[in-house]
């Protein structure tokens, strides 16, 4: 079986539905989620200020580090020493507000929100493809269970982040590279079966 | 039929058919393409590389050098494939190569009666007459001989995928070494991978005889097997050959799941290409059977002996009727005896020693076998065997055989130990090469370190497992290797029987035969490093595993040297080969490199663009419309629209760089030439950056949208380039700035609209639309506002294409709902989508320079921007513009050219003679960069670099463009061919 | 190769973009041999067999520059640390 | 002894006997007129030169190895004169020109062969750039061919015409470039200096220098004593900056590898060289059938003479992006070399910069293409103690002066040369 999607033209994604080897249920399914993205950045040598304000604001502390630090309403990811990227579900100027707030003179909030697509990964099979595509040991045993990485998925830069389950995942990319992160991950994902919904 | 009735790893109850050269056979599952013909009574399995000469099996695995076959057809069709890796399946179709007409009369086989003449290297000395002959008769010659099997005919249809695996410890090999290696380091907790060839776990075990813990071998390997297969931290792995050894613990594995197959299933991935990292590494790889050298000792029928045994233990096949063993050790007369047992008639044990252990004569004996001790087999004959001649107490005597089994005694698979360019070490004791300096956290056991004996082979294994696990921190539980009984393993170094009859191959597969080794000796080539080169000794497709050490031996011989001054030529990547495409993976045909999509892609399909590549990035280049009989006619409507009317182009693909703090003034005087930190918030400026060394790196325009914070734009091509410099001067350079940086590249679609409709456009999507009124927003304005009821927009008033014109960005997932109203805005003005060809004709228009300009290989001054530059501060790049060959009036300076004669064309690429000078490097004078026909000219324009620059305006020079054959008198101007004042972007 | 990224860990050297030798600085350009300073800086390079210290960027992972001890005839990768820690916060900086 | 097919024929019906050596395994003399450090292509052709163009037979080449075991021993043996900069185009034209009659020249078949190189087009930009690079070659009175899709495709019916992410538009073609057997151009020039009285001397490392109060360099320290010479001349390619180390010299070179990669030998595929610049591939396919094929540097320092697995990575993806018929071949073996990569991606061939010292250096990873031209103009710049005209940009204080060669316009970052 030649890749999947070969001759498929490079701009078009694979269409939504089934991918793959027929196994139900589907190694893997892939699903956009609709959230706020924007960055947060600690002006130099002040992260400690701006996570104290942070955690101030927000209820927990986000860790200076490339893990993910749940609050009530905002997932932080660590993507460079006092940088974060900001996840929650209400519209991205509400989250901008609120971290602009939080953040004071301490840092800035650039919104990135419409340029970074948020994937849910979920099924059996995502610890294999995420193997396939990450030059990085995710096995709990070596990694935080937290842990959130910023790298590159066979030419394609991407944060990863536990998704609550060792099988569940998310995955922010850049929009530009939606189709091409897709034709990626169900080709990589279909000798185990795979379902798009996006 | 040669198949044992009894015994071996094979399911007799799963019969595969399979074709060899068109004629249908059958095996069993377990065998290999080898043992199945073996078991079929195929002997001739493939013609030699130089010489054509008839080729049978000789090995059991990797190491074999001459039974290599295609397999598959068509676009599935496989070279070079060794028939003793080859594992059978039902349907399976091969075919010898290199042979012509066919594999039993190939014409080729002419080239043998040469061999006098086709010696080491002979090509060197000949073929030069006449000189044209070497291009036109000899080497096509050459080549159409050389070569072995064919490739594809056709992409190859199957999908490859790649995978990275991680781990404490990293086995590779599964024979006693491995498996002990692995059990004691999964043991203690340690995550373990064991990986192995084979697409069987076992290793030599598959074959041997000797107890372990009073029972079978194959028993000990289906126990820890077992165990190792409940444990959640070991990950075994068969049919997985580790081929390289990198940096930084790496190690290269190629998985073939489905070479057993004769198409991989629906979605299954034909081979995985595995990236492992491992804390430690033990090889356990065991040791390789190697050949004496002796006259026709490349006969079909003459085999290693530790193929012989491989064969007929674990596939129950008599590789012969009868069958002698000559050989130089104890390890040999195990072999014979297993033959003998299971049912293979062996004629003659000659051994080269004329010692041997009383206990391998008793065994002899007992079985009746003849033993011809301090013997010498002297020739072969037949084509395949018949018989061997064998010298033994000065008396030659004819032995009539069909098989013969060869050991010269072993070489330890050394190779990964060498990958990191560590050199082996000679054993004397051994007579074998045994590992030296490895890569770092890799140890080497059983057989492959030298440990021959299978209670060595065992305790080495649980020690290295042990030794890795421990060092790594894991408590290691007490050890309780199995006992097993030895074999015995003496062995006398033997390798060339002097004056042996016919030829005495060293590499069969190159046709290296004693002689050539001679004579490169005797040539001068004494290095091994030459020998290699020379004669091509260990170059082929089985890497010298089986000729390197006989090679450098009898090497070491002529020279006077001992083994271990004359060293061993340098083992590397691949232990065995990699397909080709596994390396690849996914990234083939469509997939190759990523494509990024712009906002408005769909919106562009739907209007009917053409698209092109533009780096990663898929733009629309032309729209073209129903009539319009090529892209000249829809660029030319493109412009003129944009000049008349209004257009829209996408320009999303622009890096975009967001700056915060209250340093970043400061930080952009440092980085563009201008200066910057005077820029007035709402307010955008253009700016050119350099490089240290005084090039132009990029362009583009950046706007302060507030006190501390500013909006960059790059040019799509630099986009990651000139953000990586950002952040060089922030965290090297000058890390006391206080400023942060931000890619928004994706964040923002940023659509250009130009034009003299371009503000009533706008109007209409903007939620105010004051914002744009003339006095409010000038020329070079940024603001903040929003459009389509509510969507945030940034809004710059600039215009590559030189009209009124804005750039709006909006989030990206906004963009095309942002076109389409637009569209729907502008329709009553004609509005018009364009591409980037209509966008490269108005930029040249406006004479602004772009990607051909911007190559590297400018300064400011050479594009006509050195006033820009400041002078009252230090910019990157200052120092050494003012370098002399920069500033040298004599340098190509940045001009317009429009043809003499306006009806001719301008050719980007051409270059800038003087009227009258000949074409030749000295009178060169510059190059056109970009050319193109404008529209609203009505004739052709061209931008350039010409000797003397500015200087020259006014006079005429000459567009020679050779390739074209084009030669073209041309006006050299100014750049800026349309608006130079730029009345029209202000308007 | 694998480089350890003080924030992000253990990479493979493919997620990073090479510049060389990280024991050259700038040199001051009002200085008087600024021209000789700079083709120095720009051109020249110890370019040592054996120990080197080295500049990368984590451009697949945190964008930080990352000083790496590598020896450049094993390629074994040393200590790596941030081109710049972090600078100190500014206390008293009004802005 | 005259290499010829009479010989061939006698040699082998007499069992080699009215053979010997190639050349002779010289033993150092206490001083020589000339010593040349690197027995690789470039010095050998060097000493080749000096012997016959100048009459300068006083000469030892010392190696530290078996000659032709630094890149000349481990190139993809191709060449060709498709340059752009004026300070280039000339020089490795006269190269190409030399590469012409080499057999005949040397007596040595070093298998030359214009199999011609065509440098795929994939966009109207990189056609431009190639337009103008080939006229430059014109200019210089070297050959080029613009060729459109037909046409490449033609000649390359094996290339992706139909479903490539870069799609190909068109070529450069340079019918007399070609490719070369690599090993054969080091022995055809040693056994050619040797005859005219060059003292081949392997196994000899140079480890330093001795220098006269004035600071002139009168001659080298090595593992086989101390040699003098009127004239020290450097062609040590990668190891250009360790030898310069020992003269307290800092140069414009950083060693960094590049991998080469061959296949298992196949019947005739590929017929000339091809070139995949949007995706970091080249391949040719040698005489015995393997295909020879490499792309970038794997971009860092190095001297481990080896390299990494990301770079055979995408190596391979671009050659499956071109030639997707090869997928199911296999990898026979990697290995590196250390290129002297300089500031501007050319080189540096150049009287001093100390009394008595001669540099030949910076050949990046393109300088197999110059070993004839290389030792030519060496040659004449040792004897002459000035340039030739051929190679006279190739300066070292081109990087002060400003008279850079910078070919790609990527600066001074010889990691993306
Ligand atoms: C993988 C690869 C592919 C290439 N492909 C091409 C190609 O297709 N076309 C092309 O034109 N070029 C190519 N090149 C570049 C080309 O091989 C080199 O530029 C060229 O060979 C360098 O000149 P040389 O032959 O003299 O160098 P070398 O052969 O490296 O000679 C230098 C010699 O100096 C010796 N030496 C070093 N130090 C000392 C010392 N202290 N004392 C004594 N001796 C010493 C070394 O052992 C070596 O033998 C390639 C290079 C590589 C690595
Ligand atoms: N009597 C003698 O003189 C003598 C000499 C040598 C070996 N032996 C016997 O051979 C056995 C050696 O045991 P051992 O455990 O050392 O080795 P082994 O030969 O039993 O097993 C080695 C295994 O490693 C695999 N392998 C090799 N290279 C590999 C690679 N790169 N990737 C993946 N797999 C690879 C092989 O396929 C094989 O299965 C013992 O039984 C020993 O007694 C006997
Ligand atoms: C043009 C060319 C063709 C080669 N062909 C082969 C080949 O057919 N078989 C082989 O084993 N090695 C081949 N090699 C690689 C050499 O074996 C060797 O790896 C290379 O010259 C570098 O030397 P080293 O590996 O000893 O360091 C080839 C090398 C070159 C440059
Ligand atoms: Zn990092």
């Amino acid at each position: 079986m030649a890749d999947l999607f070969a001759h498929l033209p490079a701009s078009k994604a694979p269409a939504p539905g089934r991918h793959g080897a027929p196994i139900d249920p589907p190694g893997v399914t892939i699903a956009t989620q609709d959230v706020a993205v924007v960055t947060v950045i600690a002006r130099p040598g002040r992260a400690e200020a701006a996570i104290a304000g942070l955690a101030a604001r927000f209820g927990a502390a986000p860790r200076d580090a490339a893990v993910l630090t749940r609050t009530e309403t905002v997932d932080f990811v660590g993507i460079a020493p006092g940088r974060w990227t900001a996840l929650a579900a209400e519209p991205s100027a509400t989250l901008v507000a609120a971290l602009e707030d939080a953040l004071g003179e301490t840092g800035y909030v650039v919104d990135q929100s419409g340029g970074q697509v948020v994937l849910a990964l979920d099924g059996p099979a995502v610890p294999d493809l995420l193997t396939k595509l990450v030059a990085i040991d995710l096995d709990p045993v070596a990694a935080p269970l937290d842990a959130a990485p910023t790298t590159v998925l066979a030419h394609v830069g991407a944060t990863l982040l536990p998704g609550g389950t060792a099988s569940a995942w998310r995955l922010i990319v850049g929009r530009s590279y939606l189709a091409a992160a897709l034709r990626l991950l169900v080709a990589s994902a279909a000798e185990r079966g795979c379902e798009l919904r996006v | 039929m040669s198949r044992l009735a009894r015994g071996g790893l094979i399911d007799r109850a799963r019969p595969f058919a399979f074709t060899f050269d068109g004629r249908p056979y059958q095996g069993f599952q377990g065998d290999t393409l080898a043992s199945a013909l073996l078991a079929s009574d195929v002997r001739l399995v493939g013609r030699s590389f130089k010489y054509h000469r008839p080729r049978g099996i000789v090995g059991c695995g990797t190491e074999e050098p001459n039974a290599l076959v295609e397999l598959r057809t068509g676009a599935r069709r496989e070279p070079n494939a060794k028939a003793t890796t080859v594992e059978l399946f039902d349907g399976l179709d091969a075919r010898s190569q290199n042979a012509w007409p066919s594999l039993a009369f190939d014409a080729m086989a002419v080239n043998g009666l040469l061999s006098p003449f086709f010696g080491a290297a002979f090509y060197y000395k000949t073929f030069m007459w006449p000189k044209a002959a070497w291009e036109k008769l000899y080497e096509p010659m050459i080549r159409r001989a050389a070569g072995l099997g064919r490739t594809a005919e056709a992409p190859d249809p199957d999908a490859y995928d790649k995978a990275h695996a991680f781990c404490d410890l990293l086995v590779i090999g599964s024979g006693p070494s491995g498996l002990t290696a692995a059990l004691t380091a999964a043991r203690s907790g340690a995550r373990v991978i064991l990986a192995e060839e084979d697409f069987r776990f076992g290793g030599r075990l598959l074959s041997e005889r000797t107890a372990i813990d009073g029972a079978a071998p194959l028993a000990f390997v289906d126990r820890v097997l077992a165990e190792l297969a409940s444990l959640p931290n070991v990950r075994l792995m068969s049919r997985t050959s580790l081929f390289g050894v990198y940096d930084g613990g790496t190690y290269g594995a190629l998985e073939r799941l489905a070479d057993h197959l004769p198409v991989p299933a629906p979605f299954q991935p034909r081979q995985r290409l595995w990236k492992i990292v491992a804390k430690r590494a033990v090889l356990a790889a065991g040791a390789l059977d190697r050949p004496i050298v002796f006259g026709g000792n490349d006969r079909p029928g003459v085999m290693l002996a530790q193929a012989v045994e491989t064969f007929v233990a674990r596939h129950a096949v008599a590789p012969a009727k009868t069958m002698a063993v000559f050989a130089n050790n104890d390890a040999a007369w195990t072999t014979a005896f297993a033959a003998h047992d299971a049912g293979q008639n062996v004629a003659a044990l000659i051994d080269t020693r004329r010692d041997v252990a009383p206990g391998l004569l008793a065994g002899a004996k007992a079985r009746g076998l003849r033993t011809l001790l301090g013997g010498e087999v002297i020739a072969t004959k037949g084509k395949t065997l018949t018989s061997i001649e064998v010298a033994v107490g000065g008396k030659v005597e004819r032995i009539a055989v069909d098989g013969l089994a060869m050991s010269g005694g072993f070489s330890p698979a050394v190779h990964l130990t060498c990958h990191h360019g560590g050199r082996p070490v000679w054993n004397d004791a051994l007579a074998a090469f045994v590992p030296g300096n490895c890569p770092p956290g890799l140890t080497v056991a059983g057989a492959a370190a030298g440990a021959y004996a299978l209670s060595a082979c065992l305790e080495t294994g649980a020690a290295e497992g042990a030794k890795a696990a421990a060092d790594l921190g894991f408590a290691v539980p007490a050890v309780d290797v199995p006992k097993a009984e030895d074999a015995p393993t003496a062995l006398a170094a033997f390798w060339y029987v002097e004056g042996s009859k016919g030829m005495a191959f060293v590499d069969f597969q190159n046709d290296v035969a004693a002689k050539d080794v001679k004579l490169a000796a005797k040539e001068g080539f004494t290095s091994v490093e030459h020998l290699k080169r020379y004669t091509t000794l260990g170059m082929a497709t089985d890497q010298g595993k089986l000729a390197n050490v006989p090679g450098l031996a009898i090497l070491a011989k002529v020279t006077g040297r001992t083994i271990a001054e004359t060293g061993t030529t340098l083992f590397r990547p691949p232990w065995s080969p990699v397909t080709l495409a596994a390396f690849a993976g996914h990234h083939r045909g469509q997939d190759f490199r990523p494509a990024r999509i712009t906002p408005t892609h769909a919106l562009a399909e739907e209007l009917g663009a053409v698209f092109v590549e533009a780096g990663p990035w898929l733009r629309a280049s032309y729209f073209p419309k129903a009539g319009e009989t090529d892209w000249r006619a829809t660029v030319a409507r493109e412009v003129a629209a944009v000049r008349e009317g209004v257009g829209l182009i996408d320009v999303s693909t622009f890096g975009k760089i967001e700056l915060c703090g209250p340093d970043v003034g400061l930080l952009l005087d440092r980085v563009y030439a201008n200066t910057f930190s005077t820029l007035a918030v709402g307010k955008a400026r253009y700016g050119v950056m350099c490089r240290e060394d005084g090039m132009v790196m990029d362009d583009g325009t950046t706007a302060r949208l507030g006190p501390d914070r500013w909006i960059m734009t790059t040019t799509t091509a630099n986009a990651a380039k000139v953000h990586q410099h950002l952040e060089f001067c922030l965290q090297v350079l000058w890390p006391d700035l206080d400023v942060v940086t931000a890619s928004v590249s994706e964040r923002w679609a940023q659509i250009s609209i130009s034009g003299p409709k371009a503000r009533d456009t706008l109007a209409r999507v903007l939620d105010e639309d004051a914002v744009i009124a003339p006095e409010a927003f000038p020329y070079m304005g940024a603001v903040e506002t929003s459009v389509l009821g509510g969507v945030t927009a940034r809004l710059f008033r600039l215009s590559f294409a030189g009209e009124l014109g804005w750039e709006i960005a909006v989030p990206a997932d906004r963009g095309e709902a942002l076109a389409r109203a637009l569209l729907a805005a502008g329709a009553e003005f004609g509005i018009t989508p364009y591409g980037l060809e209509a966008l490269a004709v108005m930029r040249i228009e406006k004479g602004h320079v772009s990607g051909p300009e911007l190559n590297g290989q400018t300064t400011i001054a050479d594009l006509g921007m050195g006033r820009m530059a400041s002078t009252k501060k230090d910019w990157i790049g200052r120092v050494m513009a003012g370098r002399p060959g920069l500033v040298d009036p004599n340098r190509p300076g940045f001009v317009g050219f429009r043809p003499v004669d306006r009806s001719q064309r301008l050719s980007a690429g051409a270059h800038l003679l003087e009227q009258g000078a000949a074409a030749a490097t000295a009178n060169d004078r510059g190059w056109i960069s970009s050319a193109t026909w404008s529209p609203t000219l009505g004739h052709a324009i061209g931008l350039g670099f010409l000797a003397g620059g500015a200087a020259r305006i006014g006079e005429v020079v000459r567009a020679w463009d050779g390739l074209r054959g084009t030669d073209v008198a041309v006006e050299v101007c100014a750049p800026a061919f349309y608006d130079p004042e730029g009345v029209r972007l202000r308007g | 190769m694998r480089i350890d990224c003080p924030y992000c860990g253990s990479r493979d050297a493919h997620e990073f973009a090479y510049l060389g030798d990280a024991t050259l600085t700038r040199p001051d350009p009002a200085a008087p041999n600024a021209a000789e300073a700079f083709h120095d800086w720009v051109y020249l390079r110890d370019n040592p067999a054996g120990p080197h210290s080295e500049l990368w960027y984590h451009a697949s992972g945190c964008r930080r520059w990352v000083v790496v001890a590598r020896d450049t005839l094993t390629h074994a990768v040393g200590p790596t640390r941030f081109a710049c820690a972090a600078a100190e916060p500014r206390e008293g900086d009004a802005r | 002894m005259r290499y010829s097919l009479l010989n061939v024929i006698v040699n082998g019906l007499t069992g080699n006997r009215f053979t010997g050596p190639a050349w002779r395994d010289a033993a150092p003399k206490p001083a020589y007129d000339v010593v040349i450090v690197g027995g690789g292509g470039h010095g050998l052709a060097t000493a080749y030169y000096l012997a016959k163009e100048h009459g300068i037979r006083n000469v030892a080449v010392l190696e530290k190895g078996w000659i032709g075991s630094g890149n000349a021993g481990r190139n993809t043996t191709i060449f060709r004169s498709n340059y752009l900069l004026p300070g280039n185009q000339p020089f490795y034209e006269w190269s190409v020109k030399l590469w012409e009659g080499l057999e005949q020249e040397l007596n040595y078949n070093v298998m030359a062969s214009q199999r011609g190189i065509v440098n795929l087009i994939h966009s109207d930009a990189q056609r431009d750039a190639y337009v103008r690079r080939g006229n430059a070659m014109r200019l210089s009175g070297a050959d080029a061919e613009l060729l459109d899709r037909e046409q490449v495709r033609a000649m390359m019916p094996f290339l992706d015409f139909d479903n490539a992410r870069f799609p190909i538009k068109g070529g450069l073609m340079q019918a007399r470039a070609g490719t070369a057997r690599h090993d054969a151009v080091v022995w055809g020039y040693a056994r050619g200096a040797d005859a005219l009285g060059v003292d081949i001397i392997q196994n000899c490392e140079v480890r330093g220098f001795t220098r006269d109060a004035a600071g002139r360099v009168t001659g080298v320290e090595t593992t086989r004593g101390t040699i003098g010479a009127k004239k020290v001349a450097l062609a040590v390619a990668g190891s250009s900056s360790r030898l310069a180390a020992k003269l307290d010299l800092r140069l414009p070179i950083e060693s960094q590898v590049l991998q080469a990669f061959v296949s298992e030998a196949i019947k005739p595929l590929v017929p000339g060289v091809v070139t995949f610049g949007a995706g970091h591939f080249y391949i040719s396919q040698s005489d015995k059938g393997g295909l020879v094929f490499g792309g970038d540097l794997d971009g860092y320092n190095s001297y481990a003479q080896r390299g990494n697995l990301p770079v055979i990575e995408d190596v391979c993806e671009g050659g499956m992006a071109v030639m997707p018929l090869i997928g199911r071949l296999k990898l026979l073996r990697q290995w590196g070399g250390l290129c002297d990569m300089s500031m501007d991606g050319s080189p540096i061939i150049d009287v001093g910069p100390l009394p008595g010292l001669y540099l030949n250096t910076g050949w990046s990873y393109g300088g197999f293409k110059a070993t004839p031209a290389s030792g030519w103009c060496f040659a004449h710049t040792i004897a002459r103690d000035e340039a030739h005209p051929l190679s006279a940009a190739m300066r070292l204080d081109r990087f002060a002066t400003g008279y850079v060669i910078d070919e790609k316009g990527v600066g001074a970052q010889p990691n993306l040369h």
